[in-house]
């Protein structure tokens, strides 16, 4: 094990995967000198034919990836913040991700686009969207948003070598945290929900960057005799519909944290799941802590009042467990 | 299809390119005939966009390209699917919407592809092929096998962002990509001028590009551009931009009359003056072909006949067909069986 | 009363806005010709300056609608199918939805997108995606899908009178549909839902399309005893949960049917509201009908195999209803 | 600002107008070297970009505007705002993210925005405010009045396919709108040049759009250009492209070094060289001025100092202001307080 940052942990698999296979290419605007430090080392180590700075041009972006990828390569696209994947939307939505459908199953397309998420850092509305709803509902994309440095390196790894085109999400408020990550090769399997923190009470089924705030809602349940069970839903498509619906089985009740928009967010997703799947087990209603429908605005204060919050995730797990909050 | 020698020497090898382009010319204009038919009397599913009148665009850029090299192709792809040498009965299937289609019925018309011929596949978003193939044509550079990515646009297109974009990174990183502008003067129902603003081939020299534009209705003039620019590919020398000016002759789309609901984009003289054996591409070629003495009206009339039955064995071998699998579209999107 | 057809409605509702307010003006491709229809005579009668057709160019047609509207236009743009909605996406999430409040209120943006969703006519993937989800997780954008022809003229009038950009999506399978329209002046509030059906045993809440399935469901369903209340829920953004609630509320039972595929579909964030605020009446699991998770093949028997149909609607109320299906 | 009378000829209007422009210009570059010192020393929310160096493209083209011509402007904004009219105060406390700020602190540095004077806003999107700017000029045309509606972008914004798209819809309706190329050689941390094929102002030919590239650290060759410019939207003649050549001092945003982690995309002899006096454009027309006798050292000294004031001023506004409204998000959004 080595403690390491969870951009770190991304550059040490970007460097092994590419390593790994010589297809495997890698394309972006500024990835030579790596705005967020991901892709560091990348050009020396592999040359310009393999890692490319592109034009700010997001819809060929997007659009090379998908005929490299059908021709052959194994492509990494780097589209720095998630609000830039709207601009190469049409390549995204219409073609990476009914290709293979379209051709009757001809061709894989082996692509992983990166790209930063969230806000909580006064970057406004146009650099702070968590917008991995918007990928969930394209179908055949796989959307990941590890929230750990050794799930970040593991993900990133099997991610590469899928032949199905996915996103690798890195929640923006998670890129400098420090994490224990398997020495050697380490490889995490998509699809699996992680449960760090067991309980009995209350199933806090976090996504992506809420994780920290889910964990320290944890401990404040913990004050107030609420024992509360952690999922960390670190890969969205594909969902691990079993591990969370298992634990709701189990404790009965359910808060789903998300920092995306509410509307359609990967928490109504998981709550929809839970009250089709889980009915049975449900003793409560589920409680779903996101993004009241606005976008970031820029002022620190601003942005914190309506960002999901320990708080907010306290209350709502108090509400279904009959707990008065100070 | 043999790649056809292009320098008129009256010797075998270049009689029989000649002939070549002919037979696929008329191969796709009788199974485009052939589908304006059966979606009049018959129906067929979707959308059915006919490039008839167009053919010499898509026979004479494909003469030039081996199975090898990759093709991107538009809404109006059964042409350039054809001219590249794809199957003219799994694309019928295809279109019929069986498992025999070329795409296990899953694309129809519009998404026509075969990867072994390297035909990515037509596209029913307008311009959506352009950075498809400038990707291709990255990994043809990567390749280093001196392949070439060919990315067939109409005028329409010429007007997304897109289209711009795709010159600037063919260029700066020299890729051996050929984009071809099949200028029809239409864009759906609107006149293409109405909506275009200078010259569609100076915002291909605004990006340093070579540029040729060609009669597109002459499929030698087209072959030849092509030539140059395969040669640029093959040789590392980077992109081209071929611009063909041509007509299509059937509507935007077969059940254009419903949708126009009487209203008018064009008139009929127009089209008539191009149907005319003077601008039609597949009479210019034939009047050409038995001027030079490459062939007489009977094989010519061989020709017509035998791609006529070519098209009768790709409607049997359409209708003969199974049904599309109607669970293959979740296995193909990866999603398991409970929602 | 007059009966017309879905698209006729459409086209009245044009009619009489633009002729209502001058500084109404609408663009997109093929408008003068209306590929749908729905734009027939509008650029006979209200001339070339307000009425005009783009080039090829989404990003640039949904961008200048931001920038007229912001410039004192009332602005209706076509976008044709709803799959090109993608081609330009940054326009409508980055700018479109975030413009007031990235200016703080400095102005309305009263827009209007028009466009055509949703399968059913093999027109492969490319043409018939029912996108609604990915708008309603934007924010700041009203997303409305009227069912019936009265509906779609009185939402759409509302909608162009309205200082807030909203898409209107016109479902493809309903184009053709006729329905009473009310003579004069005609306007239905947006953020209401209807209930085309009272009943007792179970609510089929339907969004846009499916409504015609969800009555022939509901018609099935009272011959094995069941006697469904339907919901048509015609404004997803704002989305009437009151009515939502308060019907299942009364019934006990929820399946919510929706063409979009599943992941963060509309279906499952209505699927989520009524497992919160919902969960007090609620005797069974709430069931989604929708697309799971597919783009539509073009075959017309592989697309009706995964289309929603009202089989597909009785199984799963009977399944929540105890009841067997034949 | 004074609309200057570019045509030198000694008279009092003459005069004021060029001191209007220094005097603008020197407000930029205090205020966004108080920005740079404040964020190094305090912290300021978000990403700053600056514009220092560049002050003389966003005075000289906006000195040619009234309050009523439109304007959009990019990520690196402050400039624009300050030269078409943008009040100081109200910018600082934006990026204080106070409620005082001109966006109410919803917006901050990359938003400013103010529609009471045409300033429809900066864009966090490279080349998102193209086609917003397109649209306002078609609002323009509409309401008929003369309005020009003028886009600032980079010569990294260039390469997004919507540039040329506009240009497109921009001569097709014969729009009054000016599209003005900051071209500074860099797009964030790559040099320009090694992603950007052909010439830039050869996009804008090939749409047949009337093309100035001018010197864009002379603030009365840009001037220049603008007044054209201007004087064809006001005649009804249609859109215009103004290249302006200049150079970013700063780096790409204040926490450049932070992100950069000791990687380096230019030499410190190239920003070295652009901050001499001979390219300095603020330097540069100062000697102008004092050469053409239009103002003596002391007035210059005076100007320096009012400038200085001013952004004092700015940031004690900015500071007292009350914090933003932490609801209002919330209400702009149209959403209601129950999720
Ligand atoms: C992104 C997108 N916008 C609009 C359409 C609708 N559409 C289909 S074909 C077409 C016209 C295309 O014109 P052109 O590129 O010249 O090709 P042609 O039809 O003339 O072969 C349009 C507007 C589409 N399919 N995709
Ligand atoms: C759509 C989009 N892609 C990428 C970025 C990241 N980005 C911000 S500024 C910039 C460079 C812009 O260069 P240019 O247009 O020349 O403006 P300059 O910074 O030189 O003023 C990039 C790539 C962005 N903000 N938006
Ligand atoms: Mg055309
Ligand atoms: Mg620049």
């Amino acid at each position: 094990m080595t403690k390491i940052r969870y951009t770190q942990a991304v550059n040490e698999a970007l460097h092994e995967e590419m390593e790994r296979d010589p297809k495997t290419i890698l394309f972006g605007e500024d990835v030579a000198l790596a705005v967020f430090g991901d892709t560091r080392g990348l050009l020396d180590k592999f040359g310009p034919q393999r890692v490319r700075n592109t034009p700010i041009c997001e819809a060929t972006i997007a659009g090379m990836a998908v005929g490299a990828a059908a021709a052959g390569y194994r492509v990494i696209a780097h589209m720095l913040f998630s609000n830039f994947i709207y601009t190469g939307f049409d390549a995204i939505a219409n073609q990476m991700a009914k290709l293979r459908l379209m051709t009757g199953g001809q061709i894989d397309l082996p692509i992983t686009v990166l790209a930063v998420y969230g806000g909580g850092a006064s970057q406004a509305a146009q650099h702070s969207d968590a917008n991995h709803p918007v990928l969930m509902n394209l179908g055949g994309i796989d959307v990941l948003v590890p929230a750990t440095p050794a799930d970040a390196k593991g993900m990133l790894k099997t991610a590469i070598r899928s032949n199905r085109p996915s996103f690798f999400l890195e929640a923006s408020g998670l890129g400098a945290v420090g994490g224990d990550v398997p020495d050697g090769e380490h490889l995490v399997p998509l699809g699996k929900a992680a449960r760090p923190k067991e309980g009995s009470d209350v199933t806090l089924i976090s996504v992506g960057s809420m994780i920290r705030a889910t964990h320290s809602a944890a401990k404040k349940l913990a004050a107030i005799g609420v024992d509360a069970e952690i999922i960390d839903v670190r890969s969205l498509v594909p969902l691990d519909e079993k591990t969370i619906v298992a634990s709701v089985m189990k404790t009965g009740r359910a808060v789903v944290i998300d920092e995306a928009r509410d509307m359609c967010s990967a928490a109504s997703q998981i709550a929809a799941v839970i009250a089709d799947k889980g009915f049975a087990g449900l003793r409560a209603p589920v409680r779903r802590v996101t993004v009241n429908n606005s976008s970031m605005p820029y002022a620190p204060n601003a942005e914190a009042a309506i960002f999901p919050n320990a708080d907010d995730i306290v209350r709502a797990a108090a509400s279904i467990c009959q707990r008065e909050v100070a | 299809m043999a790649t056809p020698n292009l320098t008129q020497d009256q010797s075998e090898p270049w009689a029989s390119g000649q002939l070549a382009m002919l037979e696929r010319m008329l191969l796709i204009r009788h199974a485009e005939a052939r589908l304006a038919k059966t979606a009049k009397e018959v129906g067929l599913p979707g959308g059915v966009h006919l490039s008839i009148g167009q053919e010499a665009t898509a026979v004479g850029i494909c003469s030039q390209l081996d199975q090898d090299d990759w093709m991107t192709s538009t809404h109006r792809g059964h042409g350039h699917f054809l001219a590249k040498g794809g199957d003219v009965n799994a694309m019928f299937a295809e279109i019929w919407g069986k498992s025999t289609g070329i795409c296990k019925g899953m694309g129809g018309s519009m998404h026509v592809a075969d990867f072994s011929k390297g035909i990515i596949g037509a596209n029913g978003i307008v311009g959506g092929g352009l950075a498809i193939a400038t990707g291709a044509a990255l990994a043809a550079q990567l390749d280093g096998q001196g392949r070439a990515a060919v990315c067939f646009f109409g005028d329409g297109a010429a007007n997304q962002g897109v289209f711009m974009e795709c010159l600037n990174v063919a260029n700066i990183w020299n890729l051996p990509a050929i984009f071809v502008c099949e200028n029809n003067g239409l864009s759906e129902f609107t006149v293409s001028s109405t909506v275009t603003a200078g010259e569609l081939s100076n915002r291909a020299r605004a990006f340093d590009m070579p540029v040729s534009v060609v009669d597109g209705n002459d499929v030698r003039a087209v072959a030849q551009a092509a030539q140059e620019a395969v040669a640029r590919c093959r040789r590392g020398e980077g992109p081209s931009y071929i611009e063909a000016t041509t007509y299509r002759i059937h509507g935007h789309l077969e059940a254009e009359d419903m949708i126009l609901g009487g209203g008018t984009y064009r008139t009929s003289e127009e089209v008539e003056r191009w149907r005319k054996d003077d601008r039609d591409p597949i009479a210019r070629f034939r009047s050409c072909l038995l001027r030079d003495g490459i062939c007489d009206e009977t094989l010519l009339e061989g020709m017509t006949a035998h791609a006529e039955s070519l098209v009768d064995a790709a409607v049997a071998f359409a209708e003969e067909g199974p049904p599309a699998d109607t669970r293959l579209a979740y296995a193909l999107m990866g999603v398991g069986e409970e929602a």
